[in-house]
């Protein structure tokens, strides 16, 4: 299984994503910017991290890398798609998903151990968690909280589209305390929180991440089966 | 002067040799109260004696060829003295006219340093060249008034097999394994992060990075030991959360991990709030890189931003000092910092090293282009012919003593062969990093710098970058310190009932100073890059530097001006002390010292005993712990009119872990445990 | 060369934390009398040729602003500030 | 009520890594022509009663810029945007 990663200027976790794809046992690709081709992956990830300097809004410049044109169409015909903090902004803006990221409520840039419930599990990313399941991740970012209108929002929630929310605490003021979406077919999902850095024992503060990449490869390899 | 503190402490400023000295001349501001001191005690063994001469050689040739200079460069009486209209001054004109009255005083340079640069060059020097000597030979630049007491870091210093680079180096560098070496600094950016915190404080994290850039290390953590006022105080509110926020803003931004600090309050601060920043590397022991700009031929390359008017306080007082205009308003001494330029700079920089693409590399800080074209040549006995029409600026109007003095942050300067030059623009170009060839390395032993056709500088670089003033500055023990000294805590009234303990816990527990941290830690990415195994709130940051061995390190920063205040000497054993054993409680094995001298004007005899007491004391427990001090920086001037700042000596340890799953965690594990009081 | 200028502001109904940490901060300056304030981009776009709106307008509407939580508005610079 | 706007920008000789960012972007976009982006602030600050320009100054000396590296302007909302 091929699981690529997308490395924008200033993509600050695309290493620790990488590491956690090679954890699950999936080969890691890495993909650049402003390159179009994808190179035969099964999925891709979009990091965390800055890109261009998040300088006018979070992902906004990302949107128009080459790379993103070969993504959202990849995206359409059913691709796992998992944007990670700096990569949810990216897939808002490129309107894969709906609403956007805004700067956190108490305006501080918040790095800190975060607990999840687990909303929705039929989608690519997190079908190997069990519904209502509670997970622990490092949540860090200055521009996480989740704002859409009313009509939205209780579209994402009557549709099982909130994958996860924040709780004992709202770490940046979000609506509905959501810290993850998904798009409508399930294949591409925007996450607050790091996944990415709960996946060892030795750094992270728990190893809940780790479904997340183990989910993805049940979920391509339940395809390949299937097509075989 | 400048407000900028990024520099770096060359090699023969550390060891304390000085051309004063290598001549025989006597110290002219040898004062009488040094005399009654005993602070510079030279235990020297032989090998620091060999390295001691063998840098005497070379200041002497530097000497000779100041001599030559002299008769090369000498204006004749005969030359034509015309009237120019204002505009920048070139060599030539320096020669014809070399009675003009020059603005040195207003730029910091004393009677006698004045003469000394006319005795260098054989001649006035040009706007541009009194600009670059007053910056470099400025305190903060030159050490020129704490080089006769850091040299014993070094000739106090044991020996160790580990250490690859020492004090002289951008920072020092040590060996963890036969593959893997580390290298780590602390700066301060004081001064600027008063004036504007945010940019104050992301611009010196961003200066210490390149530091450690520079010395062929990917930047793998920072730490930020900071100290604010009194926290209910106004301007406390102001200062604290624009510097947290700067450190995190760029930090966070550039991908680095922040695994500690301190965070101390006291009203000393308040109108000189401390900013020290920590930041380590991991390089290939083959791959450490150095500034020397040698091969003549060779290509100069400036990597990264472009070339502004930032942080040239200077310039401005030449602006108003010689074209009389009291209108150009002054410039402001603030950088804004660009940490995506930055972390772009860095990928750049350690693709060109993997590739090995380099000669020499060097970082700019402080003085910018002046400094490290200098530093450059200095470092390898060359010289360089530079053409500042090529340097890309962001505004064209700058004049070209503001190219040269500029603090634009996010730039390197790299020396490179002509037959790579090539293949660096062009990894330059995929990261959308700007690079230019601004000279050539040449064999004059003259660093040249043209202007629009014109000579603007033509100087011995070693005159810039090594052989600035040396001052053994008058020291005087404070008057009140009997006083305080006498001032015992014993003489306080102790609780003695449960509610008086009850009351002296609960009012120790809520003091700011020992309250939870996390408003700022949380601030900090402390996850990024997935190596950090112990951070806040523990009382040294772990990183793991190889995956497969787990082999790791461990860091810690500390520092405590008040007991500093008390005795600087034992005050900065005591910080080496926490430091130490705060790497040591994690199960690693402290092996290197970095440190960050923040004190109050050298100018004040009392400031300066307190100044040489803690560098002795550092000096001295290095020595008794068995590791050496690697490298550090100085900050002076800390201090609100006369009054300073408690002496603040932050000491840095690093030490190492065979494996970081060995590390311990300061929490208590499992019940039943059996708790040990180890020492009194 | 010629200037455009792009006001860009948080819709009315996105919280503005910004916008209300300084309204927050007036009465410690003394300051009252202010009921809200609210805080945007001013983004100054300087174009070699003649100010071209329509083209200030797609930069907008495409990057410098995101419709879902942010209006713009587009004027060539009459030298107000 | 009234509107006050502040427009605060960088001073012309800071460098502007937000504008910068945004220019060298716009050739992606198929944009050409723009010579230079620079990105400030746009603070609308609503008074209860008459619009009050010393006090809004005030405020932005204090609170909006720092005048180290910030320039600003104050005005009565004209309804430009
Ligand atoms: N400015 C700072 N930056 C990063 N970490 C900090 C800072 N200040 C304090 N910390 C971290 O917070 C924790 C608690 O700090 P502190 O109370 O000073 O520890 P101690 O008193 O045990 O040395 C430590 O892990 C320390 O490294």
């Amino acid at each position: 299984m091929r699981i690529g990663v997308v490395t924008f200027p200033g993509s600050l976790d695309d290493g620790d994503a990488r590491r956690a794809v090679r954890l699950s046992g999936a080969d890691d690709i890495a993909l650049w910017h402003n390159d179009p081709d994808l190179h035969q992956v099964d999925a891709v990830i979009l990091p965390g991290g800055f890109s261009y300097g998040d300088y006018l809004r979070a992902g906004a410049i990302a949107r128009f890398a080459p790379v993103m044109e070969s993504i959202v169409d990849a995206a359409g015909g059913g691709m796992p798609v998992l944007g990670i903090c700096n990569g949810f902004q990216v897939l808002c803006e490129a309107h894969l998903l709906p609403g956007a990221l805004v700067r956190n409520a108490h305006l501080h840039f918040r790095n800190r151990d975060q607990m999840l419930r687990v909303q929705s599990t039929t989608t690519a990313w997190t079908m190997n968690f069990t519904e209502g399941q509670e997970i622990l991740i490092p949540v860090k970012n200055g521009e996480g909280r989740y704002v859409a209108d009313e009509a939205v929002l209780d579209e994402l929630e009557s549709s099982d589209r909130v994958v996860a929310r924040y709780v004992g605490g709202n770490p940046n003021g979000s609506s509905r305390d959501i810290a993850a979406i998904r798009n409508e077919a399930g294949n591409v999902v925007g996450i607050m929180p790091h996944p990415e850095h709960a996946v060892e024992a030795l750094t992270g503060p728990s190893t809940d991440g780790m479904t997340f990449f183990a989910s993805v490869l049940a979920h391509l390899g339940g395809k390949v089966g299937a097509e075989a | 002067m400048t407000t900028t503190e990024n520099q770096t402490v060359p090699a023969q400023q550390a060891r304390g040799e000085s051309p004063e000295a290598a001549d025989g001349k006597p110290d002219e501001q040898a004062p009488d109260e040094v005399a009654d001191t005993e602070v510079i005690d030279d235990p020297e063994d032989e090998s620091d004696e060999a390295e001691l001469e063998s840098a005497d050689v070379h200041a002497e040739e530097d000497f000779g060829a100041q001599e030559d200079l002299g008769t090369r460069d000498g204006f004749s009486p005969d030359d034509e003295v015309v009237d120019e209209p204002d505009g920048p001054d070139t060599v030539p004109l320096a020669r014809r006219r070399p009675d003009d009255r020059q603005p040195y005083r207003e730029l910091g340079l004393q009677d006698d340093e004045y003469a000394k640069i006319r005795d260098i060059l054989g001649r006035r020097p040009t706007q541009s060249e009194l600009l670059m000597y007053s910056i470099m030979w400025s305190e903060h630049c030159s050490y020129k008034s704490s080089k006769v007491h850091l040299r014993q870091f070094a000739e106090k210093a044991v020996p160790s097999d580990r250490l690859l680079a020492g004090i002289g180096e951008n920072a020092g560098v040590v060996k963890l394994s036969d593959d893997l070496a580390v290298t780590f600094k602390i700066e301060s950016h004081n001064h600027p992060s008063f004036v504007e915190p945010y940019q104050g404080a992301a611009t010196g994290v961003g200066g210490i990075v390149r530091d450690i850039l520079a010395m062929g290390a990917r930047p793998i953590a920072v730490m930020d030991p900071l100290r604010f006022g009194a926290p209910d105080h106004p301007d406390t509110s102001r200062v604290l959360p624009g510097i947290v926020g700067g450190v995190g803003g760029y930090g966070n931004c550039l991908g680095l991990p922040n695994i500690g600090g301190e965070l101390v309050f006291d009203p000393c601060y308040q109108g000189n709030p401390l900013l020290n920043a920590l930041c380590v590397g991991v390089l290939p022991v083959g791959g450490l890189q150095n500034k020397a700009a040698t091969g003549p031929g060779n290509s100069v390359i400036l990597l990264g931003a472009k070339t502004g008017r930032d942080g040239i306080g200077g310039a401005s007082v030449l602006a108003s000092a010689t074209f009389g205009s009291g209108s150009e308003a002054r410039r402001p001494s603030v950088q804004v910092g660009d940490p995506f330029a930055e972390k772009l700079l860095i990928e750049v920089c350690l693709e060109i090293y993997r590739a090995d693409l380099v000669v020499g590399i060097q970082d700019l800080g402080a003085a910018g282009i002046a400094c490290a074209v200098t530093e450059t040549s200095a470092a390898a006995g060359t010289g360089m012919a530079i053409n500042l029409d090529t340097v890309p600026l962001r505004e064209p109007s700058m004049l070209p003593h503001e190219i040269l003095a500029s603090e634009s942050q996010e730039r390197m300067l790299l020396i490179v062969t002509p037959d790579k030059e090539h293949t660096v623009l062009a990894i330059a170009e995929r990261w959308g990093v700007p690079a230019t060839k601004i000279g050539e390395v040449t064999d004059t032993g003259r660093v040249v710098i043209e202007w629009h056709g014109q000579t603007v500088v033509d100087v011995p670089p070693a005159s810039l970058a090594d052989d600035g003033p040396v001052y053994a500055r008058p020291m005087r023990e404070p008057n009140d310190l009997p006083l305080m000294r006498a001032d015992r805590a014993e003489t306080l009234p102790r609780p003695t009932t449960g509610d008086e303990l009850r009351e002296t816990l609960l009012k120790l527990v809520a003091s700011p100073n020992l309250c939870d941290k996390s408003w700022v830690t949380e601030q900090y990415d402390r996850y990024v890059l997935g190596n950090t195994v112990l951070a806040q709130p523990e009382d040294a940051g772990v990183l793991r530097i190889d995956e497969e061995s787990g082999l790791g390190v461990a860091l810690s920063v500390d520092g405590n001006g008040r007991y500093s205040r008390l005795d600087p000497y034992a005050g900065a054993q005591l910080a080496l002390a926490e430091a130490y054993r705060n790497v040591a409680a994690t199960g690693a094995t402290p092996v290197a010292v970095t440190n960050c001298l923040n004190f109050g004007s050298p100018e004040d005899p009392q400031v300066m005993w307190q100044f040489a007491e803690a560098v002795r004391g550092l000096a001295d427990g290095c020595v008794e712990l068995g590791i050496p001090v690697t490298g550090g920086n100085v900050s002076f001037y800390n201090q609100t009119g006369a009054v300073a700042i408690n002496p603040t000596p932050v000491v840095g340890v690093l030490g190492i872990l065979d494996d970081v799953a060995e590390r311990l965690p300061m929490g208590l594990r499992n019940e039943g445990d059996v708790l040990v009081l180890l020492g009194d | 060369m010629a200037r455009v200028v792009v006001d860009v502001m948080l819709k009315p109904e996105i919280l503005d934390p910004q916008g209300q940490a300084v309204a927050n901060a007036l009465p410690r300056l003394g300051v009252s009398g202010v009921e809200s304030v609210r805080i945007g981009k001013r983004i100054e776009i300087d174009f070699a040729g003649d100010a071209d709106l329509d083209r200030a307008r797609e930069i907008a509407d495409k990057l410098l602003a995101n419709p879902v939580i942010e209006d713009f508005t587009v004027r060539v610079s009459d030298g107000d500030a």
